[in-house]
């Protein structure tokens, strides 16, 4: 594995999804080796930060994003607007310049000949995009996706809204447990909000299947020195907090103690 | 990118300080809990003078629970809770790569609950070679003290250097906390205690709060608060403690470039680190000692020509 | 443009608020010192739930040499030392015309520099009509204490609160500065001398060189730091303050638009002033106001039903 | 004299110079009739504010600039940049908004049948345009402009730069006391550096000229509200410190207390 570095890569495309969600594409095949899936960069729009003196702006920090696609070097962001640093991102168009610092954190434990469950909420999606290509020749997947609406909603196998305006109305693993069993799940990967993976978990742990979270926490550095990403690992006894842009952000959910969250 | 920083290196000669006892190729360092190896793979650790490590304690520290982090509109707000592995772990684990890795002096940043565990912390780190000086970390509840911070007390802050300088020759620097009502004083009680530099600022106290929610941005409520923000305030403190004593200082508090850098030299810092800085700029470190390396040759002058020389 | 603010009307009930003996219309006032009747010819004085007036001494005061301002990053450092033209001037000549003017009530700020001053500046104002509140501004040298400033010790602030406090029946307001250890303490010993309401913060400490000259950006070297970037230490103090005393807070610091607002009455204000804002956003206060209202209608809330439920 | 009000007007124009030099014009008839030579506005990019969310900048404070013109309405401000406020300034095209507060301060007074000399150094010059369109009808003008180099020089009947890259070489007031007595001066109005103002009052105080100064202070509300632009304004025994938005910019040489500056 290597070590996060710091670049300035050009914005090669930028892909249009909806009004909230888009993808930066960058360019560069030393990258493309480098990352798997669930890793992550902390990256940030260099526009922004060469007006920062024009508009007398105080610079900001980085944005952890997954990996969500790798074409030999074609690597994709698949970004949702959410607060002023992915706003800054989704005004990137090509030919700006992105700051990246990455690839960062630990990415999913592959497995092979399983019977696979994706399991992701909201900006949830894009580490298992890029995590199910690499799985998909080797183990049969199910890939169950939700979302709060329409907007929110890409390709898998079954839709959640909670609005209902598409697929089945509710929150993604309302029926977990009868899908687990249905399809005769062995392990799990999940990524999104907070109340998803820790309602999975519960689901998970009770069955005894194995489960893999990518978890989300503000960042500072996004290398491991601040400690500012924390989330509490270990056994009910003896746990601690680990870092999720160093030891995570994917962590056995059974390790996670929620209870501290 | 990796040596933006070498085209300074001609300004080698200028950009030379010291802080007591140490001789700094650079005036510049890094602010404890910050930085660390991993941000050498952003640029040529030739441009710091020195390098602080993470405040370590005796035990190891859990730290906060999470949220620890906030970004304000102009700084941080973090609530790490001092997480270290602790002294043995430090001393078996950490402090042979920093031997192996750093080019620089290193400066252990340390705290303790009683005078007593500070003084021997320090005894267990002075008998390990690699180590040039010590930064302590005062912002600490003391536990003989109604869990007040050491470092808001002169006396206390007297006692306690007095006893550190008496078990060591290696540089003694006392880091002070900005969250007290007359700086000057504590920093007098370092001087007259025997340390041989002082630190300033560690963090001010801050908060930020969901206006939808009513949610403390942070678990902890209230934080630490740092960066850009913290500047002014940063630099009005190394001014009043410069005037206040003689022991040279190594200034931080937002310094996020080359002319921050000169405003704290200019008010009395022999030496100063970047913080948060490293957070939104990898490259702080080189490109400040390139900017500040660059403006002393045009002005060919030397660091230590304008530490304290401010003009009021 | 200048009734913008009356879009928010209809939250009228909403925006009601309550600082010590005073009905506030809206919880926005304005902070002492940068903000007079000239502001009104930008906006409808209606957003205005009280009116703070520039801090007034018993003698004139010619103020600080200039320069007295600089404009940081995140804030403004000022130094003007209080330049006012004494309390006579104030009651003969400016108290008339806000008598005149206001359509709010008057919270009349002053300072002295001994207990008696103080007291006998607080007789001469009681016998003027049209004076709804004082704000006493403890920020100020105590010439009987080696001119160390009054709000910095708990004891000379209990004797002064209470002296005064004797002597009016008016919302006695008392403001604390943020360069203190421990506000905490400066609070309660202002509770326990009998003031009705405690306003925070007033500026930090705060300095600017010119980094090619080395010259400070102000004449007096170390100024008043006020703006946004002190607005995370503001909200901790208020946050603090609001967990050790019963009074309600006037709070100010960093205060820009109705986001600030809120964080600060969630963190414990019952009132909040818009300072250095006014500065850079002329319709800062009506903005705030119209933004506040929005928000209050959306969620179906009061402001006494926000003022210090922040969830930690 | 009407109060400063807060308004946002469209540019109108904008006039290149030089590299450093421009001039904004505006339009609008009632500010036409309110402002005097030697008052300003404080003056501020709304393009810049409006950017302000998108780069997370904080709002920065309005800077004075002098009326340079105003041809019953079409008012115009000419702007050197120095610094990030100006730089804001200089990136604003016909189109965009600029927010004003004004017209503030009081203006120079104005004057009859005189030997006028109007004396600017820098970016002092624009307000003495204004008022020398003022004057030109009932007085007689006499004109030095000085600055470091060709680039800040604009007509007038004298020039003077550092560098003697056009006209005279040296500072404008050099030879003040020749000139004063040659053009037989009855009343001297000047803008400039301290330096400049300074010098020119030590020779016109001596001469027992009359007098007036344009003062250049650093500005926070710029309507007499914050006391931040304070100079010493009286006689040596009796003196005090007056506003430069309020009671200023122009003051009766001899009544600035030089020596406190
Ligand atoms: C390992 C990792 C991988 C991620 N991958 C992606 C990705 O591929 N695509 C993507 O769009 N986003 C991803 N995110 C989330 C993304 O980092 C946040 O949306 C972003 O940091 C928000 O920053 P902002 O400045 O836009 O919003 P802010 O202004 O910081 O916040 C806006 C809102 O989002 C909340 N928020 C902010 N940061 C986080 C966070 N880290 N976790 C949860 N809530 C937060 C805030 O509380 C606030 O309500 C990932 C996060 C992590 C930790
Ligand atoms: C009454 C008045 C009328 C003016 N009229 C004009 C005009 O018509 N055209 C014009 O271009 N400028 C004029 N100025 C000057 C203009 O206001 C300043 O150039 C501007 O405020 C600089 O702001 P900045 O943010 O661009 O630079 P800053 O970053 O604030 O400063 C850049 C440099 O200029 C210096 N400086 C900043 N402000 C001032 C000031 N007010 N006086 C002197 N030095 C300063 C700083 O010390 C620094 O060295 C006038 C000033 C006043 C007080
Ligand atoms: C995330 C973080 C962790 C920190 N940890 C420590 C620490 O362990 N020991 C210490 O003395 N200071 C610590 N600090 C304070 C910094 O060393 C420094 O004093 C402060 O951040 C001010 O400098 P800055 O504004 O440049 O960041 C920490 C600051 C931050 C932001
Ligand atoms: C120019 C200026 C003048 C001030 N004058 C006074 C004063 O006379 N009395 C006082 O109590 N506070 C004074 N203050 C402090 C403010 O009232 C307020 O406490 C402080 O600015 C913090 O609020 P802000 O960040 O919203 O500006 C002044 C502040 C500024 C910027
Ligand atoms: S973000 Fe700094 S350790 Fe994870
Ligand atoms: S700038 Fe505020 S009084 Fe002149």
């Amino acid at each position: 594995m290597i070590n996060p570095q710091y670049r300035q890569r050009a914005i090669q495309l930028r892909e249009e999804l909806s009004d909230d969600y888009f993808i930066l594409w960058i360019w560069d095949e030393a990258l493309g080796a480098a990352g798997s899936p669930g890793q992550f960069y902390e990256i940030r729009a260099l526009a922004s930060l060469a007006n920062l003196q024009a508009v007398q702006a105080i610079p900001k920090l980085f944005k952890p994003v997954s990996i969500y696609d790798n074409q030999g070097g074609r690597i994709g962001f698949m970004i949702k607007k959410v607060g002023a640093g992915t706003n800054a991102l989704s005004r990137l168009r090509a030919g700006d310049t992105l700051e990246l610092i990455g690839p960062c954190g630990n990415g999913f434990p592959l497995t092979r000949s399983k019977r696979v469950l994706l399991l992701s909420g909201g900006i949830g999606y894009p580490p298992l995009w890029y995590l199910q290509k690499e799985l998909i020749n080797h183990n049969q997947i199910y890939w169950m996706h939700g979302g709060a609406s329409q907007g929110d909603i890409f390709p898998c196998d079954e839709i959640w809204t909670e609005d209902g305006s598409i697929g089945r109305k509710g929150r993604v693993c309302d029926q977990l447990q009868e899908t687990l069993v249905k399809q005769e799940i062995d392990i799990v990967y999940s990524c999104g909000p907070e109340g998803l993976l820790r309602a999975a978990t519960a689901v998970t742990t009770e069955m005894k299947i194995e489960h893999y979270c990518s978890m989300e926490a503000y960042m500072a550095c996004g290398i491991g020195v601040c400690h500012g990403c924390a989330v509490p690992i270990g056994t009910p006894q003896d746990w601690t907090y680990r870092r999720v842009c160093k030891e995570g952000p994917v962590f056995n959910a059974d390790s996670i103690r929620w209870e501290l969250l | 990118m990796n040596d933006i920083w070498r085209n300074s290196r001609h300004a080698g000669h200028l950009l030379k300080s010291r802080l007591g006892k140490l001789e700094l190729s650079t005036p510049l360092t890094v602010a404890s809990g910050t930085f660390d190896l991993e941000n050498f793979e952003f640029f040529d650790p030739a441009c710091l003078g020195a390098f602080v490590c993470k405040t370590i304690t005796k035990e190891p520290k859990k730290g906060n629970p999470p949220p620890r982090l906030f970004e304000t509109e102009a700084g941080l707000i973090n609530s790490i809770g001092l997480q270290n592995p602790g002294l043995d772990v430090f001393i078996n684990e950490k402090l042979p790569q920093y031997r192996d890795k750093l080019s620089m002096p290193l400066i252990v940043s340390f705290s303790g609950s009683t005078i007593a565990e500070f003084c021997a912390m320090l005894e267990s780190l002075e008998r390990c070679e690699g180590i040039a000086g010590y930064e302590i970390n005062v912002s600490c509840p003391n536990v003989e003290n109604e869990g007040i911070a050491f470092g808001i007390d002169p006396d206390v802050v007297f006692a306690l250097t007095r006893e550190l300088a008496a078990i060591t020759n290696r540089e003694l620097c006392v880091k002070l906390s900005p969250n007290v009502t007359d700086i000057a004083r504590i920093a007098q009680a370092v001087e007259a205690g025997g340390a041989s530099s002082i630190a300033l600022i560690n963090s001010l106290w801050g908060m930020a709060i969901d206006y939808r929610t009513g949610c403390s941005r942070i678990k902890k409520g209230v934080g630490g608060y740092t960066g850009n923000g913290i500047k002014p305030v940063a630099l009005a403190l190394t001014y009043k403690v410069s005037q206040a004593v003689k022991l040279p200082i190594l200034a931080m508090g937002g310094i996020y470039d080359w002319q921050d850098a000169l405003e704290f030299i200019w008010a009395g810092a022999s030496a100063i680190a970047v913080g948060t800085a490293n957070f939104v700029n990898p490259l702080a470190a080189p490109e400040l000692i390139m900017g500040l390396g660059e403006f002393l040759l045009t002005q060919n002058k030397a660091v230590r020509d304008l530490v304290g020389k401010v003009q009021i």
